[in-house]
């Protein structure tokens, strides 16, 4: 099972990638904002089932996708849009960020200009990624990375506690 | 030149028959998989019409009433007259709405819900394609339709789409934490076999319940029937039917995300709960009861079986077939209803001949397992009308509660349970015998 | 989400201003049910305040079906004014058209013969019943099942052909006239109310196997809406919802009119007033009337059917107050005669319109399912409610 | 244009950087925390496009779950963001990053 066809998937999927990141910093309307996000979203997911990891693939669309942007989409209609969409939409420090990150922009590109040579030349290597991606990975995390795991588990408990005694209003 | 190319392209359709036991995305080919994908979305399509029908037919029955009669013989042609009137209507969008999201919404919710069907099996290899996350695919596209349900609500600027959006979206994300843990004890139940892996993959699942020789539902009795019903209850809220329609209680919100659209968008939405339906439908049959496999593949086997098990199909077509030419004899004898007997006994004929084909032994060896998958779902699909005849309808926060109060706590306690059943063995011998002695050796 | 206002009228903005607004709270949330909304049982409009699905308050906007039913009154004779009374509550007509030939009966200081009292119990129970089927099928479909509505309906249709038979009308019957009946029954009168009777009893125990011990229905129902009988009193409610709140006041009992006295039945009664409490008085009422009706048939004496009554009446200068026990509540007809052939003034008290001022007391810290259902138990009907 | 053919970890890499970039730009200059907040996703993404494509490079998995640690993270992260953002709206009635000011000096 091999991908066909990967660079015209590859530019199309960064394409809509990048369109929709772009989407997501210049638009007005939060809403609009988060379905470009989903568009992103849903796009770096397939250049994951491109890069052979389904299962962050899965994971990508049933928790960022399907759980977080419903949570952002929720809040947005609970908190009302209506006055901060008349308002001006960038900040004071506008020119200064874009500068700054402009910089860093010019840092990425001389780092991987200078160093493309220690990236393998042509496609990617066949792996072992090809056996049962979910097994290895399963394997991997209650292994090696057990404490890892428990301690997200961990960090999930404290979110979900900070944010109901957030956002609740009488405890 | 022009022969070779077409001697070539002949090869490779044929080259799929060769490759027994692949589904077609598997062996990557695709003029199968564009075959697949057509025949899997004609067949949804006849059966969101059959189940349109069917719904009106038995709920009218559940209710003392006729049903649709007058559009062909007993209403069998009313969903395509509706079919018809939708596509006429006027499509309106209301003068706020922000007409992107609008137009969007429904086409999010259809192709979320027409995705799924990629790994859906209906055999060994009758499936578009099998993935490795199959399952984990399958729970993370439709739950992608809840964006498309927020999108509508809060582009219709209206405050009944907007609140039955929330509700919506508030109910699908809550009661999707209850299926996941009702799924993953079944996926658990597939990684009891010797080298202890398990998979995700839709034909992977069945054929564990093969190789095991017990459909899930009824393993670890009653773990996995409890598990079960976790997942037929939220299978249930996750497509915002009855009694846990409150995203679209007509009493209360008119009719929830939906009620600015109209026409042909309306239908959209329309289209994807049915097929909605028809994907949880095969979740639960894939996961809990046993897929394609006929009833009892491992008690009753050998070839007389496997014989007396193929006529079924047929036979079930042959009765649907009298069934259409009892109520030919029964319709009533006078001018006005001549072309509806007509039309009627045609139908009992089509589904005659239908049901003779499936008799020849080549086609019923092959239409089995998709026989077998589509009666299981045709089950559910009657169990959505059934609840919908019989139950009021939830309250938000008792509905919240059940999720979260009843059917978490009950899946994680399913999850607990299956895993120490798959793992007696070991807790006995490295954990309880150990402690025991331990115990004696101190006494 | 837009501004909430917008879709109010100035008159309510007014009304809103008057509510305390909670400190800083940007969670309200006004929303407007009807007068075109599924649930609302005709053209009620209630303006909800919401804090997320929390009902802070209400406020009913009627009037849209008013058609002036009482000035009508002042403008026809006490005859021609008969049939207008069954358009109010136009479930129960019967029910109406007892109450305004009672009044004029007592204006005119006539009494109706026997029989005539034995077939009007009969059919104003039979009114109860079927009032009751309706607001059973209705409140049912509020909350979200849909078959009763359908069970309720067959058998409703039993009580409709009797009707039919008896004075050619279904629904507003005017089955009544001043001083008595205007039509003998029919051949087979009383085999056929038997047979409904017979036929009904075990519909009952269908109505009840559907909901009674169904877990979401008594989950949707009890404690919701729960109005306590001091308050019942204080509003001035009546009827069903009143004795569901532990009161025992029937005024068929209390102020026994046309021959209840006769009769042996029981004033069912709850205990929480809560939707579910009315439900099962409304249930059990139903039962009652089966067993009035049973006995009035069963001692249904021969004689003449009307009274004698002036063919022009003209009745003393006076006036005078009678209720009677409708299906709703306390329906009743002051009647002012200044002793010419027409009325001076018609005022009825509709048993409907006194019951919907509960509903913001009833509703205050639910959620907007429960408006429905509560809506639904308190059983309006909008023609009554706005006359 | 034979490089652009061929799909090599650089690409990945490049178009990694690329949404983080955009993350950055929409972190520093944008006034709606929504928005803000969904600019943080753009950079815990960008991450993990970069984290999966070495996975890929090196062979093994351990880039994979790395992965999936960052977005259990963000999960964590966005929850908490949001139940911040609704008190804060609530106590404000706005959702502009400029004034939640009260811890400046």
């Amino acid at each position: 099972m091999t991908p066909v066809a990967t660079p015209f998937f590859f530019y199309l999927f960064a394409g809509m990638m990048l369109i929709g990141g772009i989407l997501v910093i210049t638009r007005k309307n939060p809403v609009h904002s988060a379905l470009a996000l989903i568009v992103t979203l849903l796009a770096q997911a397939s250049i994951y089932l491109m890069l052979y990891a389904p299962f962050v693939a899965g994971v990508q669309i049933i928790l960022y996708a399907g759980g977080i942007m419903v949570l952002f989409l929720f809040v947005i209609m609970l908190v009302s849009i209506e006055r901060s969409m008349k308002e001006r939409q960038f900040n004071s420090q506008r020119v200064v960020g874009i500068i700054a990150a402009t910089a860093l922009g010019g840092l990425f590109i001389a780092v991987y200009s200078k160093g493309k040579d220690i990236f393998p030349d042509h496609a990617v290597r066949m792996t072992a990624a090809e056996a049962p991606n979910v097994q290895s990975v399963a394997t991997l995390l209650f292994g090696p990375y057990m404490f890892a795991f428990e301690i997200a588990s961990l960090l999930l408990l404290v979110a979900i506690i900070g944010a109901v005694v957030m956002a609740k209003k009488r405890i | 030149m022009g022969g070779s190319t077409m001697d070539q392209i002949v090869q490779y359709i044929q080259s799929y028959l060769n490759t027994r036991g692949l589904t077609p995305g598997a062996a990557g080919n695709m003029f199968w998989v564009l075959v697949y994908i057509m025949l899997v979305f004609l067949g949804l399509s006849v059966a969101v019409i059959a189940m349109n029908w069917l719904e009106r037919k038995i709920l009218a029955h559940m209710q003392v009433r006729l049903g649709p009669m007058r559009v062909g013989p007993h209403g069998l042609l009313q969903p395509i007259a509706d079919a018809i009137k939708l596509l006429l209507k006027e499509d309106i969008m209301p003068a706020e709405a922000d007409s992107f999201v609008f137009w969007m919404a429904p086409l999010i919710v259809v192709l979320a819900a027409f995705t799924v069907f990629v790994v859906v099996p209906f055999g060994p290899t009758h499936a578009i394609t099998d993935m490795n996350i199959g399952i984990l695919f399958m729970l993370g596209v439709s739950s992608l339709s809840v964006l498309g349900i927020v999108m509508a609500g809060w582009a219709s600027n209206s405050h009944y789409p907007l609140m039955g959006a929330l509700r919506s979206s508030a109910q699908m994300v809550s009661y999707e934490v209850a299926m996941g843990l009702a799924v993953v004890s079944a996926i658990l139940m597939t990684s009891l076999n010797k080298d202890g892996t398990g998979t995700l993959s839709m034909i992977g699942i069945v054929q564990a319940q093969q190789a095991q020789g017990v459909w899930f539902v009824f393993k670890f009795f009653p773990l996995g029937l409890i598990a079960f019903f976790i997942f037929a209850v939220a299978m249930v809220a996750e497509t915002n039917r009855a009694p846990f329609d409150l995203a679209e209680a007509e009493s209360e919100l008119t009719a929830g995300f939906h009620t600015e659209y109209s026409g042909f968008r309306w239908s959209l939405f329309f289209l994807a709960e049915y097929s909605a339906m028809i994907a949880v439908s095969s979740i639960a049959v894939t996961l809990w009861l046993g897929g394609w496999l006929r009833p009892f593949p491992n008690l009753l086997t050998g070839p007389t079986w496997d014989q007396a098990f193929s006529y079924i199909p047929g036979i079930t077509f042959l009765f649907f077939a009298a069934t259409c030419f009892y109520n030919t004899v029964r319709m009533p004898k006078h001018p006005l209803f001549r072309i509806q007997t007509i039309g009627l006994a045609g139908f009992g004929v089509v589904l005659g001949l239908i049901g003779l084909m499936l008799f020849i032994s080549g086609v019923s060896m092959r239409i089995q397992d998709i026989f077998w998958f589509s009666a299981k779902v045709a089950g559910f699909m009657y169990l959505y009308i059934w609840f919908r005849g019989t139950f009021p309808r939830y309250r938000f926060d008792q509905l919240m509660q059940m999720g979260w109060k009843v059917l978490l706590p009950m899946g994680l306690g399913v999850l607990i349970g299956t895993g120490g059943m798959g793992l007696r063995s070991e807790i006995w011998n490295q954990a309880v015998l150990p402690f025991g002695r331990w115990i004696w050796s101190l006494v | 989400m837009t501004d909430p206002n917008t879709t109010l009228s100035h008159l309510d903005l007014a009304d809103l201003a008057t509510h305390e607004k909670p400190f800083l709270d940007a969670n309200e949330l006004v929303i407007n049910m009807g007068p075109q909304h599924p649930a609302t049982h005709g053209v009620l409009r209630v303006i909800l305040r919401l804090d997320g699905e929390k009902v802070l308050g209400l406020e009913c906007v009627i009037g849209y079906l008013h058609r002036g039913v009482e000035k009508i009154g002042e403008h026809r004779t006490y005859t021609m004014f008969n049939p207008y009374v069954d358009r109010m509550d136009y479930v129960a007509a019967v029910s109406n058209g007892l109450g305004y030939c009672e009044t004029v009966e007592k204006l005119l200081h006539v009494e109706a013969p026997p029989r005539a009292q034995h077939v009007r119990v009969i059919l104003t129970e039979l009114n109860r019943i079927a009032s009751h089927q309706l607001w059973l099928g209705t409140h049912a479909l509020d909350i979200g099942a849909i078959t009763p509505l359908f069970y309720t309906f067959r058998d409703r249709e039993e009580i409709l052909k009797i009707y039919e038979k008896y004075c050619g009308a279904r629904l507003t019957t005017h089955a009544f006239r001043i001083g008595g009946l205007q039509y003998e029954t029919y051949t087979g009168f009383e085999k056929e109310v038997k047979t409904f009777l017979n036929f009904f009893r075990p519909k009952i125990d269908e109505y009840e196997e559907l909901l009674t011990t169904n877990r979401i229905w008594v989950e949707r129902t009890k404690n919701v809406g729960a109005i306590s009988a001091e308050d019942c009193i204080a509003l001035g409610v009546t009827g069903p919802v009143l004795r569901a709140s532990g009161v025992k006041w029937d005024l068929r009992k209390a102020q026994p009119y046309a021959n209840y006295k006769n009769f042996d039945f029981g004033i069912p009664t709850g205990q929480n007033g809560d939707t579910y409490d009315r439900y099962l008085v409304r249930m059990a009422e139903m039962r009652q009337s089966v067993r009035i009706i049973e006995q009035a048939v069963d001692a249904l004496p021969e004689g003449p059917i009307m009274a004698k009554v002036p063919k022009v009446m003209k009745p003393p200068v006076g006036e005078v107050y009678h209720s009677i026990e409708a299906p709703k509540g306390e329906l009743g007809y002051f009647i002012v005669s200044d002793g010419s052939t027409q009325p001076y003034r018609v005022r009825v008290r509709p048993p409907s319109f006194v019951n919907l001022q509960a509903l913001d007391l009833m509703c205050r810290g639910e959620l907007v399912a429960d408006v429905i259902a509560v809506i639904g138990t308190l059983d309006i009907v909008l023609g009554e409610v706005d006359r | 244009m034979e490089s652009m053919l061929h799909i090599t970890t650089l690409h990945y890499l490049v178009l990694g950087a690329a949404l983080f970039l955009l993350g950055v730009i929409g972190v520093l200059t944008r006034r709606n925390v929504v928005i803000v907040l969904m600019s943080i996703e753009l950079i815990l993404n960008a991450v993990n496009l970069n984290l999966v494509a070495f996975s890929r490079m090196s062979g093994g998995l351990h880039g994979q779950v790395f992965a999936i640690f960052v977005i259990t993270d963000a999960a964590a992260e966005a929850a908490v963001g949001l139940g911040i953002l609704i008190a804060f709206f609530r106590n404000k009635e706005t959702v502009n990053i400029d004034e939640v000011n009260l811890l400046k000096w």
